[in-house]
């Protein structure tokens, strides 16, 4: 490959003022833009922006499972594919699936898997299905936000929504939300997510390099990014069914005036 | 290898009202013979791209985004740049689609769209040589199917040919047989822009445009690819019926004329 | 790749007298020819010489079909497999199917399925497959020629024979039955599959360029070659016929003689 | 992974009449233990070929093209050509065969014919080098079934080695590190003309060519590869069963022998 | 596609047993809820391989063997040496283990072995350039399963670690850009070594080292992984389940301690 | 690849002495070590030492088979898969199965089917699983020993151990047992497998050049070395079963002194 050498980027990742190369504070979350309900094919879907990040995430099921030997006899099986497009990364990503989409799919699913009721629908499948559009850092994270609503927005019974968020150091400084560059050369990176109502962990990896006391900062750093973020996705929902409602009554009244 | 596909026989009923409607000239969703449904064309949506669109036809949607990478160029054509086209049938589009290498179906739809570009000579590929015989630009073209309402291929096309009408290039300098990038940018050379019409037969009617509900009640597809001059570049039938030699003719003279209306919605909205 | 700069062979497609490069007039067919029934195991077959191009087809069935999945309740499936050898074309094709040879198998099978009276055999599959040995352009009307002739060998129910011919555009001459040269060195190939009896046409396909009236012209022009094709592929099949119940009388008069 | 094949039951009996036949030293074609069936050759059917040939042995019919492109040595034999051999059990030579990446009874049979024409030397690779430990000649043999009626490794090393015979290289010249492709063609160098043989051991009798009913009903099978100079290059067994010792050392014998005669027929179809 | 797995219903009733066990602090095999089972590290027994080792947790056992070879850098760490890390589910380890592709349990595996090495920088891989930007060292660590009794995480990991900490580089010199290599060895150069504890959440107490059958009852894991200045390198949750944010914590705390004592162990082994 | 340009390792083969590189006269095989009963998991299990050679073998079944269609109505089906690890060679091989290993699977399978009294167990399957951890030259042989004590283990009824050993020729030499470097540099190689008890050839392969004369003391050669090769299985197993007898009768004394 022919690459123009670039001055090290790391290096102003941090400033002296303590502020972020995207001018964010060390606490301070990416821009969010929750949608749900953004496919009509699909039994539920949902659309999430998070700075650069551009994820969709649709949901089938409960639905018949083929081949017959997935059956799990007293719960739905969960199938989850996290699929990057190939034009989503700074370099062209190959479309064949990589081993990192391998990874991350499972995650993500044992991510959502514990908030849903899945002994409700058993013999059935439930497919979760992401497609991220453009990849900026936390992806993962991301994705498991948008998709958590994409199932309540299928109306797949579920213990509570599952929000997710990354913390990692950069220049010695623990950070949240971290973006692309960030992530690249910053020195640890850790997802996580939470079901914030029962107080369960349901994701969580690291990267990198973290004493005990930065692990402990980072992760509650974490902690407090999904509870943020999980307001945001209750206000989706809301919209969504206010919307739903306002369309219905709209209807109903259309019909009252016939 | 190739399999007749299944229809559900649940979709009959609706299949023969459909057919029973054609035969009086009417659409499911009230639209003419000759109608699209509303075409929504959104660019500039994947910064990370060097071009993107997302083209609405209906419910239908599909997302395409263009890279431009250096790479190797053909034997046979060693001072011209690459292009490639691959589609993506993402199951979150449609409940039958399968996860997998792709299928016959997103085979074709690449190559469709493919052809329509090449042929049409859309991309001056003949700018796009970096070090001739040795390092040329590729254009990549992936297609993502992202709601799969019906006429997949007029809608993947236009989005990759907006998604091409608003790509841009770095500029770029060779240095010692290195290829040294620049900040600024250039659009893509463009030659053309291909329009394909997209028609379906349904009993003995031809209609534009068919949305999924016409997709399984039709016998036969047909497209008709017209460029800039008003001349057919690419054509592609499908489907297990077959049409009569009147029948492709009169196509052809409908997809020039209707080629001009969208070639006009594509050019202003990737003005 | 090492490859010996040709001086450009498009120059000599159409010389002065407007004769091609093989010394045929523009609407002047390759030499053909064909024969049914030249493979044991296949329930049917057929072998197809035109020009350079040499093909073989295969057909067995109807028989079961496997998977289960692949069952159509009221009519037969059929499926079609389009294969170059690796030595039938200039440089060597890798064995691994390309997706042209995907596409390839699909719009010939979709030229086919028109004639095949399958809802005889509701259940079952009817298999074709093709062999390209050589190649040397059309070989897809060549390849739809010689299975549709194979199909009728296996006795299979068919409406009519589908005959298959392409035209093109070579110097601005419209010609038909491009050969390879021709197809690669071109302006447009427009290859037909038509039922002539129904007036259906069953395939078609187009590359290049061609203005409404050169479309017309070529179109036309397609019809009246798969008509002439047609003609031979009736002969074919009248021999294969001929031959059989002449081996059956001879076998018929050996028995009165015992 | 490796599985026992299935035998229909239907065939039992038939195997049993063929194993019954063998006992009294006959066959169900009516031929004696040690006879091929009609072996036809027909080579220089595929022009665009370096070399081919057609081999029937009765009813199974094989076609053998043989490509030679400039390629990259191996790095244990820089200064040496390739030699590449494939199999194909293309679906229309058997109701069995199915589609899909190669099993192992192509690959064993590929294998087989590599290993015959590789250790008897039969190309002069040496001979092959175009630019030493840069560029060589790569010999691709690509073997196409299409009709089995039995006893594939013999007709498919026949067809190879009858094509290799016949096989044309055109000459080149090397400027500046580039090919230059002459016009003017030489006979691709070969060294030796192995021949295997083929037994089937049905019941307690060893007979030669078995035919596809043979097989069915056959517990082993042994091929033999004999070179130029009477030597064994090439001995590979399958099958569920074995071989008492002693019959294997009169396979080899009769191997010897029995390959004169083929290779006769070979060499002046290849004239 | 990541699918939920089956857990036989046949093993409901032992899973249950442990879990009562495990609210009692009591484990099957008697272990307290922080001991490991008796862990044994051979090295050197792959004479082929740089360096190799073999790791039983138990009745867990792993085979690791580390290749180096001349190869390309990335190009985003042109003077680096590669590290990648492969690890095959052999069938022969487990009843359930199936052949093909590496599905995603394998893949999870290898990736956690591959993220404890490298980001601690376990291998130094600043010192593995040959020519730089051209040619450097790749470190393959291949990770075999031979008997799987549960927490293959460790022990491929403590092999893997065993096997760089024993492997031996051949020294060599470049001339003409041709890379020689000469007879003697020296150590493959390490940074640190990383130690992962993994954890499994049975009903609502933690233990090291699940066994299999813990495995099976087990609704979550985790695996800290810890290098050598006690911080945190790497961590995986897997599993149905999840953890209280203090479970975490505290699990943090004991991967530390419980680190130092499994280092020792491997650094005897390996002196 | 870069390699250091070696002298021609062929020369020294065989020295004055009619002694082979590591010391062997001709018809001297290497020193072997098995063991039976390795792995737990696994129903049988056996390893090998065969020189350099190391081998791990196991078996699992009779047990059922799937997919369905494998199923033999009358017989146990074999399956057997030869897998060489990555690091067992010279130069790391790559872990996708080769098509030298997908040969070898086969010919061990018919190596030891003659053996297996399949007859017992209709409907199932027995896998038979083989690593070659280490590769040292005549690995399929070692693998066909090693597996056959391993079917023993398994407790699946045999009519006897198979037993293999390969023979070549060397600088004009017949030798028996050859290594790597005799194997890459030699002018032939013939692998054999026999049940010595059936008098019976159940694996031949051959390469190189051999005349009549040779090929017929290289075969001999072969089968003494099979014979020898027998012996060191039977007392292999042995060992097993008097450990296994030994440590029953070991608990049965101490279920006595209680």
């Amino acid at each position: 490959m022919y690459k123009l050498v670039k001055p090290d980027p790391s290096k102003n990742l941090i400033n002296d003022k303590g502020l972020r190369s995207d001018g964010r504070r060390p606490d301070e979350l990416r821009s969010i833009k929750l949608q749900v309900g953004v496919l009509d094919n699909a039994d539920g879907s949902a659309y999430i922006e998070q700075g650069k990040n551009k994820i969709i995430a649709g949901v089938y099921g409960p639905r018949e499972i083929h081949p017959k030997h997935l059956i799990i006899s007293d719960r739905a099986a969960i199938r989850c594919r996290y699929r990057m497009a190939p034009f989503s990364t700074d370099e062209r990503k190959h479309p064949a699936p990589s081993r990192r989409e391998v990874e991350i799919s499972k995650v993500i699913r044992e991510a959502l898997e514990p908030s849903v009721l899945s002994e409700y629908y058993p013999r059935t499948v439930i497919d979760i299905f992401i497609e991220a559009l453009q990849c900026d850092g936390g992806t993962r994270c991301a994705s498991i936000v948008a998709a958590s609503l994409a199932l309540a927005d299928a109306g797949i019974p579920l213990k509570e929504l599952v929000s997710s968020c990354s913390v990692g150091k950069v220049k010695g400084h623990v950070i949240v939300d971290l973006y692309d560059l960030e992530d690249k050369y910053g020195e640890a990176d850790l997802p996580i997510a939470l079901m914030p109502n029962h107080n369960l962990v349901t994701l969580i990896q690291m990267d990198g390099k973290l004493s005990k006391e930065e692990f402990d900062k980072a992760f509650n750093m974490a902690l407090e990014g999904c509870r943020k973020i999980r307001n945001l996705q209750n206000d989706a929902l809301k919209r969504k069914y206010k919307l739903e409602s306002d369309t219905e009554n709209s209807k109903d009244s259309k019909e009252e005036v016939k | 290898m190739s399999t007749t596909p299944h229809s559900s026989e649940i979709l009959t009923l609706e299949c023969d009202h459909i057919i029973d409607l054609a035969s009086k000239g009417k659409r499911i969703d009230g639209r003419a013979p000759m109608d699209y449904r509303k075409i929504k064309i959104q660019t500039g949506i994947i910064e990370k791209a060097n071009g993107s669109a997302q083209v609405d036809i209906g419910q239908t949607k599909v997302i395409v985004g263009v890279k431009i990478e250096a790479g190797t160029p053909f034997p046979d054509t060693p001072n011209e740049g690459v292009q490639t086209v691959n589609a993506e049938f993402t199951p979150l589009a449609h409940p039958t689609f399968e996860l997998g290498p792709p299928q016959e179906n997103s085979i074709e739809l690449s190559r469709i769209v493919d052809r329509n570009l090449r042929e049409s000579k859309a991309i001056d590929l003949t700018k796009l040589s970096i070090i001739p015989g040795k390092k040329v630009f590729v254009v990549f073209i992936d297609l993502n199917m992202l709601d799969h309402y019906g006429n997949l291929i007029d809608a993947s096309t236009y989005a990759a040919l907006s998604a091409l009408l608003t790509s841009k290039l770095n500029k770029y300098e060779v240095k010692n047989d290195e290829l040294v990038i620049k900040d600024d940018q250039q659009p893509l050379p463009m030659n053309d822009y291909p329009i394909p019409i997209t028609f379906a037969k349904i009993g003995k009617t031809l209609m534009l445009d068919p949305n999924i509900q016409e997709e399984n009640a039709m016998s036969t597809r047909l497209t008709v690819g017209i460029d800039n001059e008003d001349c057919v570049c690419a054509m592609q039938k499908g489907g297990l019926g077959g049409f009569e030699p009147s029948e492709i003719e009169s196509a052809v003279e409908t997809a020039i004329q209707k080629s001009k209306e969208i070639r006009k919605l594509i050019m202003e909205a990737t003005r």
